[in-house]
């Protein structure tokens, strides 16, 4: 999660690493103070299962900020991991010698079909982005149902390779990590380094003036709902592999922690502006407050309290950060 | 005829039931300049949307390299050699100036990644030979409207188009800005390129363009060479009379102080502006594009109120902190970005002009529709506003009435001090001449009007006095007897190392 | 209320639709409507949540079917809407989870509160052995009243001497999500390095702690028991995670609910304590009445699952 | 094309403007937005009404209505702040918030009307914060009330862990249950009829509703023609913390008890209903009698299904089906009928390859559900 160098000349890099200052100071002082109450949170093992527990918001939330980039959101995406990760599921408890790649691709390309659908219909069918995805949040949570029956998929019906995909650490760091973070450099390559990438910026920023400019919008906008069900279908295969099941309720209302990591991570929900930097540490953020909690013994009854007041915190400051930075 | 790069035939545009171009044609030579002139509202900006595919035609048709062609959409145009600045900035506010110059076609590296570097470098080269100074890495965001008008010039010249289309391009720029666009356009006309050019200062016409084409109410009226025509017959062909006295500010005794600005500063924007403004005057102030006049405005209006110094009006020390209270206090400002600022385009031209007033068109909080309905009414006949009815939202409008809509809209306030800035921006003569007239009865009604303007004539022409501005510092202040063009531009653009003029 | 005639229709309605545990039940209720000649239909709401299962039942009072049998998602919140059911001559019953006492004729208790309790704590012991240690219980949501009934028990029993040796360190809630589960259970880890037992009364919270346990290398010196599904435990009996927990039949606790509603729609029984009726399988019950419950029917002891017998059961 | 002589004149003599406003009857502003629900509607109870013969029946939708009054108490203020393009994702949390705070200060022995005061007041105040850090900090709406949102639940948690709170008055729980003396119309039914008109008049009628509409539609002239636009959204979100806490009443009233979850969840069905209304979520446009209508449609359609035994996941499907077809398919008629754009060949394409990828999708959808669940 170390800051990415932006690519543009001093001076902006300077204000764009600033930019994303106040929410790693946060982090930073919320990081002490829990370690002085917790030693048990400065432990290699602890270390391992933040980022084990945020890998997965960190891709999702990463696509869930393409999409707020270009002044759209995409609540389905909780549903899109629930149907995906159900059908994965199946496919696994039916043929568990299936290589676990395929099963990735699998995850990934059903994912991007349900992701094309609310692209289509957002971009061509122009209807807006929130209502969109509210409608299928429910459609694809409706599928899952219909999908299982109900019936979940449990432990011992899922091939151990598959549990491994996630988990398992041949490269010192557990697989799953490793898939966020080329996934997270990725993105990054992508936003800053490709026109498409720099499109999404320039479609949410002006839509109209994107347009005049040549760029094909609906294709741009199409694109990114395409990739969050993309990225909501890996994100699928590692929730059924890390989980080790798949229930109808799977990713319940993930999808506000999603919209959460990105705004708290500098992305404006009005479109345009968010980093891939700020994004990863908006999901740490989240994550750490996830795991933070129960090990300072706050009572349970206060921890919904205490995480709803630290995201408004991080907000305020990095706010005030970001005005007094401009004030300067 | 096949010498032309770009012929219409018989354009014919709706929008909805109302018809806005009724049979136009037009065309235009590879190498010269064609002016397109007419009224506010004439339908300029549609038949340029229309060849650039923003708008389908209804009728007729549109032959470009003697090929009958069909746009859907700008970027269509756009791949077939057509560039095109409009009237409505359209700039990106997220993305930094280098960038909105290069967007959708960053200049990439072999592996098909884009190459920064070039891009910056690229657009640096573009921006200095249009005379502009801009920080590259700035957020379009925060650029002022002419320094977006200058952005919007780099990217449309950066496209190499065989045609270039520009609709009112100059109109919030200063004569400097202007010399050296017009410069940069005999380059590439030069070249061959054709140029389309609308504007409404017709001195520029003169200056630059080869042929005019003039339309009144969406009619052709007829294309002549400008060695041909002189000032009046084009004025004639546009509004269909003469339009003498075009600055006619009368001189009026000055009043009581009305606003006076002590020391006001806001680091690193502006500093140290002080200034008086008497009733029944009108002080223009003249500066370079982001010489910071604007900010200086919203400053005393409370939008963004200003870190040091005072203000009174009418005597009385006040603080100024929202519009709301400059409102109470009996200012008006007339902003500078009618698009951003000045309408809510997605409302009716009656909701917008009852904005400011409505209070005075409620009882009790509860709206009277009659009253309002009045109110919206009369005042947009005065201001001649040209739509088919009062309920027409005003993203309707043309460019130039959705100004008067704004002007109008300030005025039912009946301020005590009314702020204009760029308060002619994309009107036509005709129209241009009314609104003087009409500040120059205000100003003998006792109204103290403080002019921003990027207009030299205007400035020279309508103030009693003159500021002038320069990199935030006030650098220069005449009354009308000293000043001259000369001077003005010379304390706009040299720093005047004494410090700040009293 | 007034005698049906006519084929009888009665409906279940689990806490929400898409879970395992109460699809079971629904299997058991279809079994009874088959030997009964009764139709059930099985209705639920999408999620969890009293709202829904309010309007649930409302659309189902106005089909003025036969009877309700209802898993309460919120025992006082539900009370109006069975009082209005009962006013419009559907009897309802509650099963697995309870309806307040006016709200509902009687409810069908899947095993005593203090078995229940009681038993957990028992495999406890037996998994930290003798010398006991510390243990810790992972609960579902905090306003789940069943599960703090169970706690409160467990807290009772454990001052008994035999219990002596156990600790109680913790006591935290997965709201039934199995990520939150998840993450409380690795939590408990790391704040009692020497943790012994996590007891998890709650079928999410049990099958997620075991897979902490798992994920975590910890099999062998963490132990999981608690009260979970056959199908989502038996990985983790067979890897040793949690060799032993609890739970009743749920199949047969829709079974019975169907009796009894059957029982009440035809007068058989009125629902007050000491009629006895049979319930075709599982022989015959006495209706009772304690100060807790109010009347209620009691489906029998919890049963417990193992190594030795869980592939018997595929549910 | 020559020139039409009466151009020839003087402009300043020639009328530019006409004043002749558009009929402003009632029904006419009654748009199509709001006749395409009323449509809905009839299908919906014509269709029930033949499939059902218990829809049609006064005791029925007297006891199914009273199970949407929260939602609408809560979109009223809703609708307010979407237009002005802002959103409240923790109403439903300050709603648990504020009912907790009534249960837990009644069962610590505090009268049931004062608790309820007090709730009021404290989600006004709730509301009062979201409205402060939106308009003095400048912080996106849907930012604060996401942090709203799991605090004020939480709060919720805090004040009555996992105690409920029970045994409220007859009197009180009469909000919630009661029926208008010697009708069939349920209390909170009326109240909401009551509050929608007010809210409906002060939205249309009012200076205030049309600073809304202002705001919603240019937020920076709103500020620059001296619209206390700051004033204006702590005005709403402190409305909607009120309403909140209203339907807080209603709801532990209907339930006659409180558990610190109460509600969860409400604020997506309350923006779904707003939206279905017709009210722009981008702001500046919608009507009061949209959002009711849409709210009786959804009532109507639940009602309705449950009466089928339709289940819970698929009426949300319904529902969704119809969030998104109410908007998409006018807009597909209104792309197909449009003006000469005609179809290109890469458009073709990507429309076959799309369905394409659909066909398979759904064929992959069936085959691997079927391999697994028979057998
Ligand atoms: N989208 C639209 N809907 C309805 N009417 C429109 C629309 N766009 C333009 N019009 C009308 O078309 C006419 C011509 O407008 P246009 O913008 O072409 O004028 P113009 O010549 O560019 O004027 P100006 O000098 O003020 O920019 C005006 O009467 C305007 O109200
Ligand atoms: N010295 C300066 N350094 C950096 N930025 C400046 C400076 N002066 C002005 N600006 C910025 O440039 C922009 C232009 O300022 P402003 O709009 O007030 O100028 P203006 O005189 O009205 O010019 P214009 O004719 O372009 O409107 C503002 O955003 C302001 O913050
Ligand atoms: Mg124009
Ligand atoms: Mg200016």
């Amino acid at each position: 999660m170390s800051a990415q160098t932006a690519p543009r000349p001093h001076r902006l890099r300077a204000i764009a690493r600033f930019r994303e200052a106040g929410i790693s100071i946060f982090i930073l002082i919320l990081g002490a103070l829990v370690a002085l109450r917790a030693p048990a949170f400065l432990t290699m093992t602890n270390f391992k299962d933040i980022l084990l527990n945020i890998s997965i918001l960190s891709i999702v939330a990463l696509a869930q900020a393409m999409v707020i980039i270009t002044h759209g959101i995409d609540l389905s995406v909780s549903s899109m991991i629930g149907l995906v990760a159900m059908m994965v599921a199946f496919v696994m408890k039916q043929s568990p010698e299936f290589p676990v790649i395929t099963v990735v691709l699998l995850g990934m390309a059903l994912g991007a079909a349900l992701g094309a659908l609310n692209g289509v219909v957002i971009s061509y069918g122009k209807v807006p982005p929130i209502i969109a995805t509210l409608g299928t949040l429910s459609i694809y949570r409706g599928m899952v149902f219909f999908y299982s029956q109900g019936t979940w998929i449990n432990s011992f019906e899922l091939p151990r390779s598959f549990k491994l995909l996630s988990k398992g650490t041949p490269l010192g760091l557990p697989n799953m990590v490793i898939i966020a973070l080329v996934f997270a450099a990725l993105v990054y390559f992508f936003l800053n380094y490709t026109r498409t990438g720099r499109d999404i910026y320039a479609v949410g920023s002006n839509p109209e003036a994107a347009q005049m400019a040549g760029i094909r919008r609906q294709r741009v906008v199409f694109l990114v709902y395409l990739l969050s069900g993309l990225a909501s279908g890996l994100a699928a295969v590692l929730w059924a592999s890390r989980f080790e099941s798949a229930q109808t309720n799977t990713a319940l209302g993930f999808e506000l922690q999603t919209v959460a990591a990105a705004v708290v991570g500098g992305v404006s929900i009005s479109g345009g502006v968010g980093t891939v930097p700020g994004v990863l540490l908006g999901a740490l953020l989240l994550g750490l407050i996830e795991n933070a909690l129960p090990l300072v013994r706050i009572s349970p009854f206060w921890q919904l309290a205490a995480q709803g007041l630290l995201i408004l915190i991080a907000v305020v400051v990095d706010n005030l950060i970001a005005r007094s930075a401009k004030g300067k | 005829m096949t010498d032309y790069c770009l012929e219409l035939k018989d354009i014919t545009k709706r929008f909805s039931t109302v018809e806005v171009l009724h049979g136009v044609p037009f065309n235009l030579r590879p190498g010269e300049v064609h002016a397109l002139l007419g009224e506010n509202g004439a339908g300029k900006s549609t038949l340029i949307k229309v060849i650039t595919g923003v708008h389908q035609p209804d009728g007729g048709e549109i032959v470009l390299n003697g090929e009958r062609v069909h746009f859907n959409d700008p970027r269509e145009s756009r791949e077939a050699g057509i560039a095109a600045i409009y009237q409505e900035l359209s700039l990106f506010p997220d993305l930094d100036v280098a960038e909105n110059i290069f967007v959708g076609r960053q200049p990439t590296t072999r592996g098909g990644l884009i190459h920064w570097r070039k891009l910056y470098a690229e657009a640096g080269k573009l921006l200095a030979s249009l005379g502009v100074r801009l920080d590259l890495k700035q957020k379009a965001r925060h650029l002022s409207i002419a320094q977006q008008q200058m952005v919007e010039i780099a990217r449309a010249f950066s496209l190499h188009a065989r045609i270039l289309i520009m609709d009112e391009p100059t109109s919030s720029l200063t004569l400097n800005e202007v010399a050296d666009l017009f410069r940069l356009v005999r380059r590439l006309r030069d070249e061959g390129t054709a140029i389309i050019f609308i504007s409404h200062r017709l001195e520029e016409l003169f200056e630059l363009a080869d042929r005019v084409t003039v339309l009144r109410d969406g009619y052709y009226v007829g294309t002549h060479p400008l060695s041909e025509v002189t000032r009046d017959d084009l004025i004639r062909l546009m509004v269909g009379r003469t339009i003498s006295n075009l600055f006619p500010k009368q001189d009026v005794p000055a009043g009581d102080v009305a606003l006076k600005v002590e020391n006001l500063s806001y680091p690193g924007v502006f500093e140290n502006i002080s200034f008086e403004l008497r009733k029944g005057e009108i002080l223009g102030m003249a500066g370079l594009v982001g010489a910071g006049r604007t900010d200086v405005a919203r400053a005393i209006f409370g939008v963004t109120p200003p870190t040091s110094g005072s203000i009174q009006v009418a005597g009385q020390p006040v603080q100024i902190n929202s519009p709301q209270e400059a409102i109470r206090l009996g200012l008006a400002y007339v902003p500078e970005d009618r698009q951003a600022h000045g309408l809510i385009p997605p409302m009716s031209i009656t909701a917008n002009l009852s904005l400011v007033v409505l209070e005075q068109c409620a009882r009790h909080g509860w709206l009277q529709d009659k009253v309002e309905c009045d109110k919206a009414f009369n005042a947009a006949r005065q201001m001649e506003v040209r739509a088919s009815h009062i309920w027409q939202k005003a993203r309707e409008l043309s460019g130039g009435n959705q100004q008067k809509v704004v002007l109008a809209k300030w005025l039912e306030t009946k301020p005590r001090i009314l702020i204009l800035d760029e308060p002619t921006r994309g009107i036509d003569v005709g129209t241009k001449a009314a609104v003087h007239a009409l500040m120059s009865k205000l100003a003998a009604e006792g109204m103290a009007i403080l002019m921003i303007s990027s207009e030299l004539p205007e400035v020279l022409g309508m103030s009693d006095r003159i500021l002038v501005m320069r990199e935030g510092r006030m650098t220069a202040h005449f009354t009308r007897a000293e000043a001259t063009q000369e001077k003005i531009i010379s304390a706009a653009t040299q720093s005047v190392s004494a410090g700040d003029v009293q | 209320g007034k005698k049906a005639t006519g084929p009888l229709t009665f409906v279940l309605v689990p806490k929400n639709l898409g879970n395992p545990y109460f699809d079971t039940a629904n299997n058991g209720a279809q079994e009874a409507a088959k030997e009964l000649g009764v139709t059930v239909t099985y209705q639920g709401s999408a999620a969890a949540d009293a709202t829904q299962q309010i309007q649930l039942i409302n659309s189902l009072i106005a089909q003025k079917v036969n009877g309700l049998a209802i898993s309460a998602n919120d025992s006082d919140a539900l009370v109006p809407v069975g009082k209005d059911a009962i006013k419009a001559g559907i009897p309802v019953v509650s099963w697995d989870s309870a309806i307040g006492k006016e709200g509902r004729v009687l409810h069908i208790n899947q095993a005593v509160l203090h078995d229940i309790g009681a038993i957990e704590i028992k495999m406890a012991l037996d998994l930290t052995g003798a010398d006991g240690g510390k243990i810790a219980i992972l609960s579902a949501t905090s306003t789940a009243p069943n599960q703090n009934a169970w706690i409160e028990v467990m807290k009772e029993e454990l001052t008994k001497p035999e219990y002596a040796k156990l600790e109680l360190v913790d006591v935290v809630y997965g709201d039934d999500d199995d990520t939150k589960s998840y993450n409380e259970a690795q939590a408990l880890f790391k704040k009692y390095p020497d943790l012994k037992v996590i007891i998890a009364p709650t079928t999410v919270g049990i099958a997620a702690s075991a897979r902490a346990v798992t994920d975590a290398g910890l099999i062998g010196k963490v132990f999981v028991t608690g009260l979970g599904t056959p199908n989502q435990m038996r990985e983790y009996v067979k890897n040793g995670a949690s060799p032993e927990f609890a739970l009743w039949n749920p199949g047969d606790l829709g079974y019975l609910s169907i009796y009894v509603l059957h029982a009440l729609a035809t007068g058989e029984i009125k629902g007050v304590a000491g009629e006895k009726f049979t319930a075709g399988k599982l022989g015959e019950y006495t209706i009772q009445e304690d100060a807790d419950l109010g009347v209620n029917v009691l489906l029998g002891p919890p049963f417990v699952y193992n190594a030795d017998n869980i592939d018997q059961f595929n549910w | 094309m020559t020139v039409p002589s009466s151009a020839e004149g003087d402009t300043l003599s020639k009328s530019l403007i006409n004043a002749a406003a558009p009929p402003r009857t009632f029904l006419a502003r009654f748009q199509r937005w709001e006749w395409m629900l009323v449509g809905l509607i009839v299908i919906v109870v014509a269709l029930n009404t033949a499939l059902s013969p218990y829809f049609l029946d006064a005791q029925n939708l007297s006891r199914t209505s009273s199970d949407f009054m929260e939602m609408g108490i809560m979109m009223l203020a809703m609708v307010f702040i979407i237009i002005t393009g802002g959103i409240d994702l923790s109403v439903a949390s300050n709603l648990g918030m504020c009912a907790s705070f009534m249960g837990w200060l009644f069962m610590a022995g505090v009268d049931i009307w004062i608790a309820a005061l007090a709730a009021l007041a404290l989600g006004t105040f709730a509301g009062f914060v979201n409205g402060t850090l939106v308009a003095r900090m400048k912080l996106p709406p849907l930012v604060v009330t996401l942090g709203t949102y799991a605090f004020y639940r939480g709060v919720a948690y805090v004040l009555l862990g996992d105690q409920a709170a029970r045994g409220y008055p007859e009197a009180f729980t009469y909000i919630g249950q009661g029926k208008l003396l010697g009708t069939l119309l349920p209390f909170s039914v009326a109240l909401f009829g009551v509050l929608a008109v007010v809210f409906g008049l002060v939205l249309h009628k009012t200076t205030f509703g049309r600073y809304l509409f202002a705001i919603g539609n240019n937020e920076n002239a709103s500020v620059y023609s001296g619209v206390p636009v700051a004033r204006i959204k702590v005005i709403i979100f402190t409305v909607s913390g009120f309403m909140a806490a209203l339907a807080g009443l209603v709801l532990a009233a209907r339930f006659g008890s409180t558990r610190p979850d109460i509600g969860n969840g409400l604020e997506l069905s309350v923006i779904t209903a707003a939206v279905l209304g017709g009210v722009d979520i981008n702001g500046g446009a919608g009507t009061m009698s949209g959002a009711v209508l849409s709210l009786f449609l959804i009532g109507l359609l639940r009602f309705g299904m449950g009466l089928l035994n339709i289940q819970g996941q698929v009426q949300g499907v319904v529902i969704g089906l119809l969030l998104i077809l109410s908007i998409l398919l006018p807009n597909v008629a209104h792309t197909f009928s449009g003006s000469g754009r005609k179809l290109q060949r890469h458009s073709l394409w990507a429309i076959i390859a799309f369905v394409v990828v659909f066909i398979a999708f759904v064929a992959f959808f069936f085959w691997s559900r079927e391999a697994v669940l028979i057998k």
